[in-house]
Protein backbone atom coordinates (compact mmCIF):
# COMPACT_ATOMS: atom_id res chain seq x y z
CA UNK A 1 0.00 0.00 0.00
CA UNK A 2 1.54 3.57 -1.20
CA UNK A 3 0.39 6.75 -1.03
CA UNK A 4 2.07 9.83 -2.93
CA UNK A 5 1.22 13.46 -2.94
CA UNK A 6 3.64 14.93 -5.60
CA UNK A 7 4.37 17.80 -8.30
CA UNK A 8 5.90 15.13 -10.65
CA UNK A 9 3.59 13.23 -13.36
CA UNK A 10 3.89 9.43 -13.25
CA UNK A 11 4.47 6.31 -15.05
CA UNK A 12 0.89 4.25 -15.23
CA UNK A 13 2.43 1.35 -16.70
CA UNK A 14 5.25 1.12 -14.53
CA UNK A 15 3.04 2.05 -11.62
CA UNK A 16 0.67 -0.86 -12.42
CA UNK A 17 3.46 -3.02 -13.18
CA UNK A 18 5.01 -2.44 -9.54
CA UNK A 19 1.89 -3.10 -7.74
CA UNK A 20 1.53 -6.31 -9.39
CA UNK A 21 5.23 -7.37 -8.26
CA UNK A 22 4.45 -10.54 -10.05
CA UNK A 23 2.40 -11.66 -7.55
CA UNK A 24 0.22 -14.92 -8.67
CA UNK A 25 -2.30 -14.57 -6.33
CA UNK A 26 -3.79 -11.63 -8.14
CA UNK A 27 -6.53 -11.80 -10.03
CA UNK A 28 -7.75 -8.74 -10.98
CA UNK A 29 -6.56 -5.05 -10.91
CA UNK A 30 -9.01 -2.07 -11.45
CA UNK A 31 -7.19 1.53 -12.16
CA UNK A 32 -8.55 4.50 -11.72
CA UNK A 33 -6.81 7.84 -14.09
CA UNK A 34 -8.28 11.12 -13.15
CA UNK A 35 -7.03 14.11 -15.97
CA UNK A 36 -7.48 18.01 -16.23
CA UNK A 37 -10.19 18.34 -18.75
CA UNK A 38 -10.32 21.58 -20.77
CA UNK A 39 -14.00 22.17 -20.23
CA UNK A 40 -15.21 23.41 -16.51
CA UNK A 41 -17.74 21.19 -15.34
CA UNK A 42 -19.07 23.15 -12.29
CA UNK A 43 -19.95 26.88 -13.24
CA UNK A 44 -20.19 26.95 -16.95
CA UNK A 45 -18.09 25.82 -20.26
CA UNK A 46 -15.18 28.45 -20.33
CA UNK A 47 -12.37 26.81 -21.50
CA UNK A 48 -9.56 25.65 -18.70
CA UNK A 49 -6.15 26.96 -19.76
CA UNK A 50 -4.67 25.86 -16.75
CA UNK A 51 -5.11 24.26 -13.01
CA UNK A 52 -2.94 24.52 -9.68
CA UNK A 53 -3.93 22.06 -7.23
CA UNK A 54 -3.37 23.22 -3.33
CA UNK A 55 -3.28 20.30 -0.82
CA UNK A 56 -2.18 20.86 3.24
CA UNK A 57 0.63 18.70 3.63
CA UNK A 58 0.95 16.40 5.94
CA UNK A 59 -3.25 15.90 6.61
CA UNK A 60 -3.55 14.98 2.60
CA UNK A 61 -1.88 11.96 3.11
CA UNK A 62 -3.33 10.75 6.28
CA UNK A 63 -6.43 11.34 4.87
CA UNK A 64 -5.53 9.09 1.79
CA UNK A 65 -4.07 6.46 4.09
CA UNK A 66 -7.64 6.60 6.38
CA UNK A 67 -9.73 6.56 2.65
CA UNK A 68 -7.02 2.97 1.65
CA UNK A 69 -7.40 1.48 5.22
CA UNK A 70 -11.20 2.14 5.05
CA UNK A 71 -11.32 0.55 1.64
CA UNK A 72 -8.87 -2.44 3.07
CA UNK A 73 -11.43 -3.12 5.77
CA UNK A 74 -14.71 -3.49 3.66
CA UNK A 75 -12.81 -5.46 0.77
CA UNK A 76 -10.56 -7.99 0.63
CA UNK A 77 -7.52 -6.61 -1.38
CA UNK A 78 -3.70 -7.92 -2.07
CA UNK A 79 -2.29 -4.08 -2.74
CA UNK A 80 -3.61 -0.57 -3.44
CA UNK A 81 -1.97 3.01 -4.70
CA UNK A 82 -2.63 6.32 -4.55
CA UNK A 83 -0.71 9.14 -6.75
CA UNK A 84 -2.36 12.66 -6.29
CA UNK A 85 -0.07 15.52 -7.85
CA UNK A 86 -0.07 18.90 -6.90
CA UNK A 87 1.01 22.10 -8.31
CA UNK A 88 0.19 23.61 -11.90
CA UNK A 89 -1.20 21.51 -14.42
CA UNK A 90 -2.57 21.50 -18.08
CA UNK A 91 -5.51 20.41 -20.23
CA UNK A 92 -5.18 16.42 -20.55
CA UNK A 93 -2.49 16.43 -18.13
CA UNK A 94 -2.58 13.11 -15.32
CA UNK A 95 -4.19 13.95 -11.60
CA UNK A 96 -4.69 10.98 -9.87
CA UNK A 97 -4.11 7.38 -10.24
CA UNK A 98 -5.38 5.09 -8.05
CA UNK A 99 -5.29 1.83 -8.49
CA UNK A 100 -6.45 -1.64 -6.78
CA UNK A 101 -5.31 -5.29 -6.39
CA UNK A 102 -7.13 -8.88 -5.71
CA UNK A 103 -7.88 -12.06 -6.36
CA UNK A 104 -11.13 -11.30 -7.68
CA UNK A 105 -12.87 -8.21 -9.42
CA UNK A 106 -16.11 -7.20 -7.53
CA UNK A 107 -13.14 -6.42 -5.02
CA UNK A 108 -11.06 -4.58 -6.94
CA UNK A 109 -13.82 -2.76 -8.61
CA UNK A 110 -16.20 -1.55 -5.91
CA UNK A 111 -12.57 -0.60 -3.65
CA UNK A 112 -11.34 1.52 -6.63
CA UNK A 113 -14.76 3.32 -6.78
CA UNK A 114 -15.06 3.82 -3.35
CA UNK A 115 -11.77 5.36 -3.28
CA UNK A 116 -11.83 8.10 -5.56
CA UNK A 117 -15.38 8.82 -4.27
CA UNK A 118 -13.94 9.16 -0.60
CA UNK A 119 -10.74 11.16 -2.26
CA UNK A 120 -13.03 13.84 -3.76
CA UNK A 121 -14.83 14.50 -0.87
CA UNK A 122 -12.45 13.71 2.19
CA UNK A 123 -8.89 14.33 1.19
CA UNK A 124 -7.78 18.40 1.03
CA UNK A 125 -7.16 19.49 -2.30
CA UNK A 126 -8.12 22.55 -4.03
CA UNK A 127 -8.20 23.29 -7.80
CA UNK A 128 -7.82 26.70 -9.24
CA UNK A 129 -8.60 26.74 -13.04
CA UNK A 130 -7.44 29.20 -15.52
CA UNK A 131 -10.04 30.19 -17.83
CA UNK A 132 -10.02 33.28 -20.49
CA UNK A 133 -12.73 34.87 -17.99
CA UNK A 134 -10.05 34.81 -15.21
CA UNK A 135 -9.01 32.17 -12.57
CA UNK A 136 -11.51 30.81 -9.77
CA UNK A 137 -11.20 28.32 -7.21
CA UNK A 138 -13.46 25.14 -8.13
CA UNK A 139 -16.32 24.73 -6.48
CA UNK A 140 -17.27 21.53 -4.80
CA UNK A 141 -19.75 19.33 -6.70
CA UNK A 142 -22.80 18.31 -5.22
CA UNK A 143 -22.09 15.38 -7.18
CA UNK A 144 -19.62 13.76 -5.33
CA UNK A 145 -20.88 14.31 -2.14
CA UNK A 146 -23.61 12.13 -3.26
CA UNK A 147 -21.00 9.61 -5.13
CA UNK A 148 -19.05 9.52 -1.90
CA UNK A 149 -22.70 9.32 0.48
CA UNK A 150 -23.49 5.93 -1.35
CA UNK A 151 -21.00 4.19 0.72
CA UNK A 152 -22.14 5.43 3.91
CA UNK A 153 -22.59 2.46 6.37
CA UNK B 1 -0.51 28.27 21.49
CA UNK B 2 -2.15 27.28 18.58
CA UNK B 3 -1.48 26.63 14.76
CA UNK B 4 -4.19 28.36 12.77
CA UNK B 5 -3.66 27.08 9.00
CA UNK B 6 -5.80 29.18 5.70
CA UNK B 7 -6.24 27.28 2.77
CA UNK B 8 -7.63 28.03 -1.01
CA UNK B 9 -10.01 30.20 -1.24
CA UNK B 10 -10.19 31.23 2.27
CA UNK B 11 -6.19 31.70 2.61
CA UNK B 12 -6.93 34.33 -0.45
CA UNK B 13 -9.82 36.32 1.15
CA UNK B 14 -7.54 36.65 4.37
CA UNK B 15 -4.50 37.13 2.67
CA UNK B 16 -2.90 35.37 5.68
CA UNK B 17 -2.09 31.32 5.47
CA UNK B 18 -1.87 30.92 8.66
CA UNK B 19 -0.46 32.39 11.98
CA UNK B 20 0.41 31.04 15.17
CA UNK B 21 -1.66 32.67 18.53
CA UNK B 22 -2.19 31.70 22.26
CA UNK B 23 -4.95 29.74 23.00
CA UNK B 24 -7.69 32.52 23.59
CA UNK B 25 -9.07 32.24 27.31
CA UNK B 26 -12.56 31.85 25.89
CA UNK B 27 -11.96 29.71 22.93
CA UNK B 28 -12.61 26.23 23.95
CA UNK B 29 -13.93 24.78 20.50
CA UNK B 30 -13.91 25.03 17.11
CA UNK B 31 -16.87 27.50 16.75
CA UNK B 32 -15.44 29.52 19.85
CA UNK B 33 -12.33 30.19 17.40
CA UNK B 34 -14.20 31.00 14.65
CA UNK B 35 -16.05 33.96 16.72
CA UNK B 36 -12.74 34.68 18.29
CA UNK B 37 -11.35 35.21 14.80
CA UNK B 38 -14.51 37.12 13.33
CA UNK B 39 -14.37 39.33 15.92
CA UNK B 40 -11.27 41.01 14.25
CA UNK B 41 -13.80 41.84 11.95
CA UNK B 42 -13.37 43.02 8.26
CA UNK B 43 -11.90 40.33 6.16
CA UNK B 44 -12.01 38.01 8.90
CA UNK B 45 -16.02 37.70 9.04
CA UNK B 46 -15.70 35.33 6.55
CA UNK B 47 -14.60 32.91 8.91
CA UNK B 48 -18.80 32.69 10.57
CA UNK B 49 -20.05 33.90 7.42
CA UNK B 50 -18.30 31.92 4.56
CA UNK B 51 -20.84 28.80 3.13
CA UNK B 52 -19.70 25.28 4.21
CA UNK B 53 -16.46 26.26 5.71
CA UNK B 54 -14.29 22.99 6.74
CA UNK B 55 -12.25 22.61 10.02
CA UNK B 56 -9.71 20.02 10.33
CA UNK B 57 -7.78 20.00 14.20
CA UNK B 58 -4.41 18.39 14.50
CA UNK B 59 -5.29 17.07 10.60
CA UNK B 60 -7.99 15.52 11.08
CA UNK B 61 -11.95 16.37 9.81
CA UNK B 62 -13.13 18.09 12.94
CA UNK B 63 -16.86 19.96 13.63
CA UNK B 64 -18.02 22.66 15.60
CA UNK B 65 -18.32 21.86 18.77
CA UNK B 66 -14.65 19.65 18.34
CA UNK B 67 -12.15 20.87 21.36
CA UNK B 68 -9.57 22.99 21.09
CA UNK B 69 -6.51 22.77 23.28
CA UNK B 70 -2.98 24.50 23.63
CA UNK B 71 -0.75 22.45 21.13
CA UNK B 72 -3.23 22.16 18.49
CA UNK B 73 -3.17 22.76 15.07
CA UNK B 74 -6.47 24.31 13.46
CA UNK B 75 -6.70 24.67 9.84
CA UNK B 76 -10.10 25.82 7.84
CA UNK B 77 -10.93 25.50 4.16
CA UNK B 78 -13.74 25.63 1.92
CA UNK B 79 -15.03 22.01 1.06
CA UNK B 80 -12.31 19.89 -1.00
CA UNK B 81 -12.55 19.34 -4.77
CA UNK B 82 -9.66 16.61 -5.31
CA UNK B 83 -9.00 13.76 -7.39
CA UNK C 1 -13.19 1.88 -30.16
CA UNK C 2 -10.93 -0.94 -30.41
CA UNK C 3 -11.00 -4.94 -30.32
CA UNK C 4 -8.39 -7.16 -30.37
CA UNK C 5 -7.73 -10.94 -29.84
CA UNK C 6 -4.19 -12.07 -29.97
CA UNK C 7 -1.47 -14.25 -28.63
CA UNK C 8 0.98 -11.69 -27.94
CA UNK C 9 1.16 -10.07 -24.56
CA UNK C 10 0.40 -6.01 -24.06
CA UNK C 11 1.58 -2.97 -22.77
CA UNK C 12 -1.27 -1.11 -20.62
CA UNK C 13 0.76 2.40 -19.94
CA UNK C 14 1.10 1.94 -24.05
CA UNK C 15 -2.76 0.79 -24.97
CA UNK C 16 -4.05 3.82 -22.04
CA UNK C 17 -1.82 6.42 -23.53
CA UNK C 18 -3.49 5.62 -27.02
CA UNK C 19 -7.42 5.34 -25.79
CA UNK C 20 -6.46 9.55 -24.38
CA UNK C 21 -5.05 10.39 -27.28
CA UNK C 22 -4.03 14.07 -25.81
CA UNK C 23 -8.24 14.36 -25.88
CA UNK C 24 -8.72 17.47 -23.71
CA UNK C 25 -12.34 16.10 -23.03
CA UNK C 26 -11.15 13.08 -21.06
CA UNK C 27 -11.64 13.27 -17.95
CA UNK C 28 -11.72 10.00 -16.52
CA UNK C 29 -10.07 6.57 -17.71
CA UNK C 30 -10.98 3.36 -15.84
CA UNK C 31 -9.33 0.17 -16.72
CA UNK C 32 -9.54 -3.55 -15.59
CA UNK C 33 -6.32 -5.87 -15.99
CA UNK C 34 -7.16 -9.74 -15.70
CA UNK C 35 -4.13 -12.00 -14.78
CA UNK C 36 -3.68 -15.62 -14.89
CA UNK C 37 -3.56 -16.35 -10.64
CA UNK C 38 -1.35 -19.96 -9.23
CA UNK C 39 -4.86 -21.33 -7.43
CA UNK C 40 -7.56 -22.53 -9.35
CA UNK C 41 -10.61 -21.04 -7.85
CA UNK C 42 -13.62 -22.97 -8.99
CA UNK C 43 -12.45 -27.08 -7.83
CA UNK C 44 -9.84 -26.57 -5.79
CA UNK C 45 -6.72 -25.05 -3.92
CA UNK C 46 -4.32 -26.61 -6.36
CA UNK C 47 -1.86 -25.01 -7.60
CA UNK C 48 -1.77 -24.05 -11.88
CA UNK C 49 1.08 -24.32 -13.66
CA UNK C 50 0.10 -23.20 -17.04
CA UNK C 51 -3.37 -22.60 -19.03
CA UNK C 52 -4.40 -22.27 -22.40
CA UNK C 53 -7.13 -20.17 -23.60
CA UNK C 54 -9.50 -21.42 -27.06
CA UNK C 55 -11.88 -19.20 -28.81
CA UNK C 56 -14.16 -18.95 -31.83
CA UNK C 57 -12.21 -16.71 -34.56
CA UNK C 58 -15.05 -13.97 -35.62
CA UNK C 59 -17.72 -14.80 -33.55
CA UNK C 60 -15.68 -13.61 -30.75
CA UNK C 61 -14.57 -10.55 -31.92
CA UNK C 62 -18.48 -10.05 -32.68
CA UNK C 63 -19.45 -10.33 -29.14
CA UNK C 64 -17.06 -8.24 -27.35
CA UNK C 65 -17.57 -5.73 -30.32
CA UNK C 66 -21.63 -5.99 -29.39
CA UNK C 67 -20.71 -5.94 -25.74
CA UNK C 68 -18.66 -2.42 -25.89
CA UNK C 69 -21.82 -1.14 -28.43
CA UNK C 70 -24.23 -1.82 -26.02
CA UNK C 71 -21.94 0.02 -23.24
CA UNK C 72 -21.81 2.66 -25.29
CA UNK C 73 -25.21 2.96 -25.76
CA UNK C 74 -25.61 2.94 -21.63
CA UNK C 75 -23.53 5.34 -20.81
CA UNK C 76 -21.66 8.31 -22.57
CA UNK C 77 -18.39 7.04 -23.19
CA UNK C 78 -15.71 8.75 -25.19
CA UNK C 79 -13.87 5.50 -26.16
CA UNK C 80 -13.30 1.85 -25.04
CA UNK C 81 -10.83 -0.33 -25.88
CA UNK C 82 -10.58 -4.35 -25.19
CA UNK C 83 -7.71 -6.87 -25.66
CA UNK C 84 -8.38 -10.70 -24.91
CA UNK C 85 -5.47 -13.00 -25.19
CA UNK C 86 -5.57 -16.64 -26.50
CA UNK C 87 -3.31 -19.30 -26.50
CA UNK C 88 -0.71 -20.33 -23.93
CA UNK C 89 0.00 -18.37 -20.53
CA UNK C 90 1.12 -18.84 -17.32
CA UNK C 91 0.50 -17.25 -13.80
CA UNK C 92 0.92 -13.65 -13.21
CA UNK C 93 0.69 -13.41 -17.39
CA UNK C 94 -2.28 -10.59 -18.40
CA UNK C 95 -4.98 -12.54 -20.26
CA UNK C 96 -7.27 -9.20 -20.55
CA UNK C 97 -7.40 -5.50 -20.89
CA UNK C 98 -10.68 -3.05 -20.62
CA UNK C 99 -10.48 0.57 -20.16
CA UNK C 100 -13.30 2.91 -20.84
CA UNK C 101 -12.47 6.55 -21.52
CA UNK C 102 -15.28 9.18 -20.51
CA UNK C 103 -15.91 13.11 -19.16
CA UNK C 104 -17.01 12.01 -16.16
CA UNK C 105 -15.37 8.81 -13.69
CA UNK C 106 -19.05 7.24 -12.92
CA UNK C 107 -19.92 6.31 -16.43
CA UNK C 108 -16.29 4.65 -16.94
CA UNK C 109 -16.51 2.57 -13.65
CA UNK C 110 -19.83 1.51 -14.99
CA UNK C 111 -19.18 0.55 -18.37
CA UNK C 112 -15.97 -0.77 -17.62
CA UNK C 113 -17.67 -3.28 -15.13
CA UNK C 114 -20.02 -3.91 -17.03
CA UNK C 115 -18.26 -5.17 -19.75
CA UNK C 116 -15.94 -7.32 -18.04
CA UNK C 117 -19.13 -8.86 -16.92
CA UNK C 118 -21.03 -9.52 -19.80
CA UNK C 119 -16.97 -10.86 -21.54
CA UNK C 120 -17.32 -13.33 -18.55
CA UNK C 121 -19.98 -14.76 -19.72
CA UNK C 122 -21.16 -13.88 -23.69
CA UNK C 123 -17.46 -14.13 -25.52
CA UNK C 124 -16.66 -17.07 -26.69
CA UNK C 125 -13.61 -18.12 -24.59
CA UNK C 126 -12.61 -21.14 -22.78
CA UNK C 127 -9.97 -21.64 -20.15
CA UNK C 128 -7.85 -25.08 -19.64
CA UNK C 129 -5.76 -25.42 -17.01
CA UNK C 130 -2.67 -27.31 -15.99
CA UNK C 131 -2.34 -28.19 -12.63
CA UNK C 132 0.53 -30.81 -10.46
CA UNK C 133 -3.30 -33.50 -10.89
CA UNK C 134 -3.81 -33.09 -14.69
CA UNK C 135 -5.23 -30.80 -17.27
CA UNK C 136 -8.80 -30.15 -17.31
CA UNK C 137 -11.00 -27.12 -18.45
CA UNK C 138 -12.30 -24.46 -16.41
CA UNK C 139 -16.08 -24.80 -15.43
CA UNK C 140 -18.19 -21.71 -15.79
CA UNK C 141 -18.35 -19.96 -12.48
CA UNK C 142 -22.32 -19.16 -11.08
CA UNK C 143 -20.77 -16.01 -9.65
CA UNK C 144 -19.98 -14.36 -13.16
CA UNK C 145 -23.48 -15.57 -13.94
CA UNK C 146 -24.48 -13.82 -11.53
CA UNK C 147 -22.75 -10.62 -11.83
CA UNK C 148 -24.32 -10.51 -15.81
CA UNK C 149 -27.02 -10.57 -14.27
CA UNK C 150 -27.01 -7.60 -12.48
CA UNK C 151 -26.88 -5.37 -15.73
CA UNK C 152 -30.23 -6.81 -16.87
CA UNK C 153 -32.17 -3.64 -18.30
CA UNK D 1 -24.90 -27.58 -46.19
CA UNK D 2 -24.26 -26.98 -42.70
CA UNK D 3 -20.76 -25.72 -41.02
CA UNK D 4 -20.58 -27.18 -37.67
CA UNK D 5 -17.86 -26.42 -34.82
CA UNK D 6 -16.92 -27.93 -32.03
CA UNK D 7 -15.21 -26.25 -28.78
CA UNK D 8 -13.22 -26.87 -26.24
CA UNK D 9 -14.02 -29.80 -24.02
CA UNK D 10 -16.85 -30.64 -26.47
CA UNK D 11 -14.23 -30.94 -28.98
CA UNK D 12 -12.17 -32.82 -27.01
CA UNK D 13 -14.64 -35.13 -26.07
CA UNK D 14 -15.93 -35.35 -30.24
CA UNK D 15 -12.42 -35.60 -30.76
CA UNK D 16 -13.49 -33.51 -33.98
CA UNK D 17 -13.31 -29.59 -34.31
CA UNK D 18 -15.81 -29.40 -37.01
CA UNK D 19 -17.45 -30.56 -39.93
CA UNK D 20 -19.41 -30.10 -43.20
CA UNK D 21 -23.15 -31.90 -44.15
CA UNK D 22 -25.94 -30.84 -45.48
CA UNK D 23 -28.87 -29.78 -43.52
CA UNK D 24 -30.53 -32.94 -43.14
CA UNK D 25 -34.37 -33.10 -44.17
CA UNK D 26 -35.64 -33.28 -40.98
CA UNK D 27 -33.50 -30.61 -39.48
CA UNK D 28 -35.61 -27.41 -38.70
CA UNK D 29 -33.43 -25.82 -35.70
CA UNK D 30 -30.91 -26.67 -33.26
CA UNK D 31 -32.67 -29.02 -30.85
CA UNK D 32 -33.14 -31.08 -34.11
CA UNK D 33 -29.85 -30.89 -35.37
CA UNK D 34 -28.48 -31.68 -31.91
CA UNK D 35 -30.73 -35.04 -31.70
CA UNK D 36 -29.81 -35.71 -34.97
CA UNK D 37 -26.08 -35.71 -34.50
CA UNK D 38 -26.90 -37.52 -31.43
CA UNK D 39 -28.44 -40.55 -32.65
CA UNK D 40 -24.58 -41.27 -34.28
CA UNK D 41 -24.54 -42.92 -30.84
CA UNK D 42 -21.52 -43.35 -28.93
CA UNK D 43 -19.62 -39.89 -27.87
CA UNK D 44 -21.77 -38.39 -29.92
CA UNK D 45 -24.84 -38.65 -27.26
CA UNK D 46 -23.07 -35.86 -25.78
CA UNK D 47 -24.97 -33.75 -27.73
CA UNK D 48 -28.36 -34.48 -25.76
CA UNK D 49 -26.70 -35.27 -22.30
CA UNK D 50 -24.01 -32.23 -21.99
CA UNK D 51 -25.14 -30.23 -18.99
CA UNK D 52 -25.64 -26.48 -20.20
CA UNK D 53 -23.99 -26.83 -24.03
CA UNK D 54 -24.28 -23.82 -25.57
CA UNK D 55 -25.08 -22.84 -29.01
CA UNK D 56 -24.39 -20.72 -31.83
CA UNK D 57 -25.69 -19.92 -35.30
CA UNK D 58 -24.15 -17.51 -37.78
CA UNK D 59 -22.10 -16.65 -34.21
CA UNK D 60 -24.62 -15.26 -32.64
CA UNK D 61 -25.79 -16.91 -29.48
CA UNK D 62 -28.74 -19.11 -30.53
CA UNK D 63 -31.55 -20.96 -28.67
CA UNK D 64 -33.07 -24.53 -28.79
CA UNK D 65 -35.58 -23.14 -30.99
CA UNK D 66 -33.71 -21.14 -33.46
CA UNK D 67 -33.79 -22.15 -37.29
CA UNK D 68 -31.55 -23.43 -38.83
CA UNK D 69 -31.26 -23.17 -43.11
CA UNK D 70 -28.64 -24.26 -45.60
CA UNK D 71 -25.40 -22.23 -45.62
CA UNK D 72 -25.48 -21.79 -41.69
CA UNK D 73 -22.80 -21.85 -39.25
CA UNK D 74 -23.47 -23.58 -36.20
CA UNK D 75 -21.53 -23.81 -33.36
CA UNK D 76 -21.71 -25.91 -30.27
CA UNK D 77 -19.87 -25.03 -27.06
CA UNK D 78 -19.88 -25.41 -22.85
CA UNK D 79 -20.51 -22.30 -21.30
CA UNK D 80 -17.78 -19.43 -21.74
CA UNK D 81 -14.81 -18.92 -19.06
CA UNK D 82 -12.81 -16.05 -20.39
CA UNK D 83 -11.28 -12.56 -19.05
Amino acid sequence: MAVRVQPEDFDVGAELAALRRENPGIGAVVAFVGLVRDVNGAQDVSEVSEMTLEHYPGMTEKAIEAIVTEARRRWTLIDALVIHRVGRLLPTDQIVLLAVASAHRGDAFAACEFMIDYLKTRAPFWKREVTPTGARWVDAREADEHAAARWAD
Amino acid sequence: MLKILYFASLRETLSESGETLPLPADVRDVAGLRRFLAARGGRWQCLLTAKNLRCAVNQEMARADSALNAGDEVAFFPPVTGG
